[in-house]
């Protein structure tokens, strides 16, 4: 019961209190691009959710299983990436042949989740804070579900923007940092929640 | 039991006071200019020429086209012209303009006899010759409304007596003074579908006229008395079937389409009119109000030019700022006054010079105002964000084509936004656009 | 040869300014919102960006004729990557307090968009003088960006810049600058500020060459 | 003679901005004549600086931008009156007057001014003071009354184990935010706004429910926890803001109910002893979302996709 307990809690302090965007500024440069549309930041939200968990669960195998067995640790960096880059294009192979439709939905985001830091940042993050593959793997999927979350609303509020008077010099990216700042701001309500 | 239709606004001030206890007067002139396409449809064909003698009721334009309907001489005289005008904003109109001899000759009429008696079969046809059309102001073809497809059914025809908006107390008038009549054309159409259910719908602000129409149909088979709550628009038609059949009229299809017809109470007497009398529709109760020395209701030939009723109401109380057939929220601007009153013209109101002056649109401050006021469900404040945009398929997709342009989101606009000017722009741009992609696909 | 020099310091110049990564193309914005808690982090990431841009510059321009193409931005990440870990041991070694206050911000320095786009757009098309300038200018630029941002953080959120109390004793700090709020707050303001004074300067100079 | 020519409606009602937010500005006084008798001439220079500052700081953006000025909507007022209101009235006026100007030029003007703002202006300008002098504003001063006693600083009802009555709560003579805690006053303006058709019931009536219920739920006493705090001023007031608020009556009823709840999860689980504050920022993020996908059923549509079931 208690061990319940605890991970449910661990899943909210991934999706709002240690919010990836809004405490963590890990992923910033997709929620800033992609999130012009509500349809299009869905899209790479859940793009981002399905590499990060299976991300988490190999970068958790290659750590473990392979750099600690050899002492390659301080190859970290480089075999993540490694395995992250051949993930996305595993991911993108498989999705072509089994979902067309899924693929059609979220192709185009996939390479660009190769370079995201919030991929990277999350293998990296399990490792230094030493977590099992369990919770590696709920990091992974619960962190990626708080970048969604993080980007749709994101991309509601931008969409609402449309139209707006907004002085010339803040159009685009300046608009979208204050915007993300003042949601940063609203998210801190959520701390100590867990 | 009162009923209504959600949302909607309550009207402050309707403006009705001045000549809501008038009662109906005659007003003939010396010459009236009776325009060829006053229904929808193909205009009718003008079959007089300049010099013939025509008496009233009888026939100078002849229907047109199964949406046509004919055209009769409201006077008796001279034809003394047969020529294109100018009208409204349109492209000029062809019209008969005829000089009042004041012999008041009618002409030779056909009475079909009681409404309760006459031959069924009979009853449509003799609709379509009296040429009515819709009186509320949409001018629809009568005879086509009670023409039903095989597949067609209908069960209930509803009497528009609700008359909510503003100015406007012609309908009021006549259902007070000429009861009895409006019942029988009530009578005469359900007869003529085989219906069982006829409901007059009445808006509770006016309660003499509710008193005169439930004495009227007292005793009349199948014929009832709803009253309505006074709210705006609830003499829609798609409001008043809500209020009525709590159900909703699917869109892009008609009434008839949930077995539903609705006549207003000028057309029912028109109807009643063309059987028992045989005459056919040369005149109508328009209200004239404003700022007019003498606010009336007047029964007015078709074809009256509104200069002449303005001077009927002994002229302007004030310099006018713009004129207006219709009431405040649907009424349509004059561009001068020496044009003709036509079947639908239920209203001429005058505005005064500071009524008249245009609103400065101010920024959308989202208070959500026109989504609580609009009948249809929209949320007007978007679909203006992209019509000010010109993104008029982003718009579509907001399902602007369903708005009824009633006006409720512009009257309650604290910002003074000009919500339904931009949404008629709109919906004339996709109506073209779906018709040029037609044109194409043929 | 002094041509070659005018456009090597122009090179340089343009990663400082018509293009700084930060505030004119907005790339790398996460270790930008995220160390910049005060100067010395930012000066910091900073220098730790530019040794590892200069480097992979260096190495890219000098592959760049063996690289095959297809395997051009794998061949490159590995190369960023192997710098990376470079910078990452080393700061371990020698500066482990600003290694600890970075944290997972050098690791990620690999999937900077600035580096992968200058070895893509500049070193792989330039050779390696100007590649390493390019290198250089880009992280100057990067570095200059971050510690304006990190300064200002600090002085408005702690009272103090590069560590050194500067604010009088009764200044109560602005904590949210600190916060990450404040930095989404300050990079976004700056970045307005940056705009409105390009397109001021931009539209003089239009008008002034109408005149 | 020439007639002017315009598309229908040829009238239109007497709301205007100005008389909105005014009305608002009025249903407020009752809230603030109580905070300045509880809570004496602090209270008072907090109000008239904040409200200055708003203001100033609204003429003086758009005379820079060379915008046309609008001070004369009330709507910079009524900002800065909100803002003051949910400060503690030993809140130093520097700082007051930092949240007005933060409220005016970054929250409302930088996204293009009146009904451009996703946030509440007041509330995030509340939350910025809230996270830059979280001392300052969690210090709260215990009502004097004008009796000369001097004024003790003392936690607000939510941080103390010290129970109010809920007498004590709903007059509101104890510690807490300068408008905050006389609920009477509060609920005068509720009825005020109600009855001039400024705001609907709708918002704050399910906001309090769900606070109610939620409160009940985390095991608090419910009434005392609808009496204490901010949450009641929050519903009338915060809540209601028209451009951070959605519009369509599902997604209205949504939105309060997702303030109560995020208000009483942050109260009984959360590090924040208040937490009205975040519950309103967070719905305004998600308002957007709501309008979107809860608006009102369109007439005429929900029988067809009925009719295809069928």
């Amino acid at each position: 019961m208690n061990g319940i307990v605890n991970v449910l809690l661990f899943m909210v302090s991934c999706v709002f209190t240690n919010n990836f965007i809004f405490s963590k500024f890990l992923g910033c440069c997709p929620f800033l691009g992609v999130s012009n549309k509500v349809e299009t930041a869905a899209s790479m939200g859940l793009a981002v959710t399905f590499v990060m968990t299976i991300a988490s669960l190999f970068s958790y195998m290659v750590y473990h299983w392979i750099l600690v067995p050899l002492g390659l640790t301080f190859m970290e960096t480089i075999a993540f990436i490694l395995v992250i880059a051949a993930l996305v294009q595993f991911v993108e192979m498989f999705l072509k042949k089994a979902s067309p439709s899924l693929y059609g939905a979220l192709g185009i985001y996939l390479p660009l989740i190769t370079t995201n830091c919030a991929v990277l940042g999350v293998a990296t993050l399990n490792v230094s804070e030493g977590y099992n593959l369990f919770y590696s793997v709920l990091n992974g999927a619960f962190s990626a579900i708080g970048f969604l979350v993080a980007i749709v609303l994101m991309a509601g509020v931008r969409e609402r923007l449309e139209g707006s008077k907004i002085p010339e010099c803040m159009k685009g990216f300046p608009i979208s940092l204050v915007t993300a700042g003042l949601m940063a701001m609203a998210f801190m309500g959520f701390s100590g929640l867990v | 039991m009162k009923v209504t239709f959600k949302r909607g606004v309550h009207l402050s001030y309707a403006n009705k006071e001045p000549t809501k206890q008038l009662p109906i007067r005659e007003f003939v002139s010396d010459s009236v200019q009776i325009i060829m396409n006053m229904h929808i449809g193909a205009p009718s064909e003008p079959c007089v020429k300049k010099g013939d003698y025509v008496k009233i009721g009888q026939k100078i334009g002849d229907a047109v086209g199964f949406l046509g309907i004919p055209v009769h001489a409201s006077v008796s005289g001279e034809v003394t012209d047969v020529a294109r005008i100018a009208y409204m904003m349109e492209e000029p109109v062809m019209a008969v303009t005829i000089r009042n001899d004041f012999k008041d000759e009618w002409t030779e009429l056909n009475p079909l006899g009681s409404v309760e008696s006459v031959d069924i079969d009979k009853i449509v046809p003799a609709i379509r010759e009296a040429g009515i059309c819709g009186m509320g102001g949409a001018s629809f073809p009568t005879h086509v409304k009670l023409s039903l497809k095989p597949e067609q059914k209908c069960d209930t025809i509803i009497v528009n007596g609700a008359e909510c908006e503003t100015h406007l107390t012609a309908d009021h008038r006549l259902m007070v003074e000429n009861a009895p009549r409006i019942v029988d054309g009530l009578r005469a159409a359900m007869r003529a579908l085989k219906v069982e259910k006829g409901v007059i719908a009445i808006e509770d602000n006016k309660p003499d006229a509710i008193e005169a129409m439930m004495r009227a149909a007292n005793g009349r088979d199948g014929v009832s008395v709803a009253v309505l709550k006074t709210k705006y628009p609830q003499g829609g038609e798609k409001q008043l079937i809500e209020a009525i059949t709590k159900k909703q009229v699917p869109t892009k299809k008609l009434p008839i389409d949930i077995g539903v017809i609705v006549l207003n109470v000028g057309t029912c007497a028109a109807i009643a009119d063309a059987i028992i009398d045989g005459k056919p529709l040369i005149s109508r109760v328009t209200t004239v109000t404003g700022c007019v020395r003498n606010p009336a209701n007047l029964r007015l030939r078709i074809g009256t030019i509104v200069e002449d009723v303005i001077g009927a109401c002994a002229g302007f109380s004030e310099d006018p700022g713009k004129v207006v057939f219709g009431g405040a929220m649907t009424g349509l601007c004059l561009p001068r006054l020496s044009i003709p009153m036509a079947k639908s013209t239920n209203g001429i109101v005058a505005y005064n010079e500071v009524e008249s002056r245009s609103v400065e649109e101010g920024p959308c401050i989202r208070c959500g105002k026109c989504v609580s006021a609009c009948p249809i469900g929209l949320n007007p404040y978007q679909i203006k964000v992209f019509a000010d945009a010109d993104k008029i398929e982003e718009a579509e997709k907001l399902r602007v084509m369903d708005c009824i342009l009633c006006g409720c989101c512009s009257y309650e606009c604290p910002s003074r936004r000009w919500l339904t000017a931009s949404f008629k722009i709109v919906k004339q741009k996709l109506t073209l656009k779906a018709k040029a992609k037609g044109g194409n696909a043929k | 040869m002094s041509e070659e020099k005018k456009s090597l310091g122009k090179v340089l110049v343009n990663g400082i300014l018509s293009e700084n990564p930060t505030f004119r193309l907005v790339l790398g914005t996460c270790p930008t919102l995220a160390v910049t808690t005060s100067a010395v982090n930012g000066l910091g990431m900073g220098a730790a960006a530019t040794f590892v841009l200069v480097g992979s510059n260096i190495v890219v321009s000098l592959l760049r004729k063996f690289i095959p193409d297809n395997v051009r931005i794998p061949s490159f990440i590995v190369i960023i990557c192997t710098f990376v870990t470079m910078v990452q041991l080393l700061m371990q070694a020698y500066l482990p307090s600003l290694y600890e206050s970075l944290g997972i911000f050098i690791p990620l320095i690999v999937v900077n968009c600035i580096i992968l786009a200058r070895a893509e757009a500049f070193a792989s098309k330039n050779p390696v003088v100007a590649s390493a300038v390019d290198g250089f200018g880009m992280g100057i630029g990067f570095t200059l960006a971050l510690t304006l941002i990190g300064v200002i953080r600090e002085i408005i959120g702690s009272g103090s810049a590069f560590g050194i109390r500067i604010m009088s004793q009764g200044y109560e700090p602005m904590l949210i600058f600190v916060l990450a709020s404040g930095g989404f707050l300050t990079y976004g303001l700056l970045l307005g500020v940056f705009n409105a004074v390009v397109n001021r300067i931009g539209r003089s100079k239009g008008e002034g060459e109408g005149a | 003679m020439s007639l002017r020519l315009s598309t229908a409606p040829h009238i239109r009602s007497h709301a205007s901005t100005g008389r909105i937010m005014l009305n608002v500005i009025i249903a407020l006084l009752p809230a603030a004549c109580a905070g300045v008798y509880f809570y004496g001439v602090p209270a008072l220079n907090v109000i008239l600086v904040s409200c200055a500052a708003a203001v100033i700081s609204e003429y003086v953006w758009q005379k820079l931008l060379k915008r046309p000025v609008r001070i004369n909507d009330f709507s910079a007022l009524l900002t800065g009156l909100i803002l003051a209101l949910t400060l503690p009235p030993s809140i130093p006026l520097w700082a007051a007057a930092i949240g007005s100007v933060f409220a005016i030029i970054i929250v409302k003007q930088l996204f293009g001014g009146i009904g451009d703002n996703f946030l509440n202006p007041a509330i995030a300008a509340r939350a910025v003071l809230l996270a830059s002098w979280p001392a300052r504003m969690t210090t709260f001063t215990a009502a004097t009354c004008f009796s000369g006693a001097d004024a003790v600083a003392s936690a607000t009802p939510l941080a103390v184990t010290e129970n109010y009555s809920y007498l004590q709560l709903l007059i509101g003579n104890i510690p807490g935010s300068i408008g905050e805690t006389c609920k009477i006053a509060i609920l005068i303006g509720f009825v005020y706004l109600v009855f001039t058709h400024t705001v609907s019931f709708r918002i704050p009536v399910f906001t309090m429910l769900s606070a109610f219920v939620f409160a009940f739920l985390f095991g608090q006493d419910p009434v005392y926890a609808v009496l204490s705090g901010g949450i009641l001023f929050g519903a009338v007031f915060m809540a209601t803001d028209y451009t951070t608020s959605p519009m369509a009556a599902p997604a209205q009823i949504a939105y309060a109910v997702g303030i109560g709840f995020l208000t009483m999860l942050i109260r009984s689980f959360g590090s924040y002893p208040e937490g009205v504050t975040y519950a309103v920022l967070f719905m305004n993020i998600l308002t957007p979302l709501l309008d979107r996908y809860m608006p009102n059923k369109v007439y005429g549509h929900q029988k067809a996709k009925e009719a295809k079931k069928a």
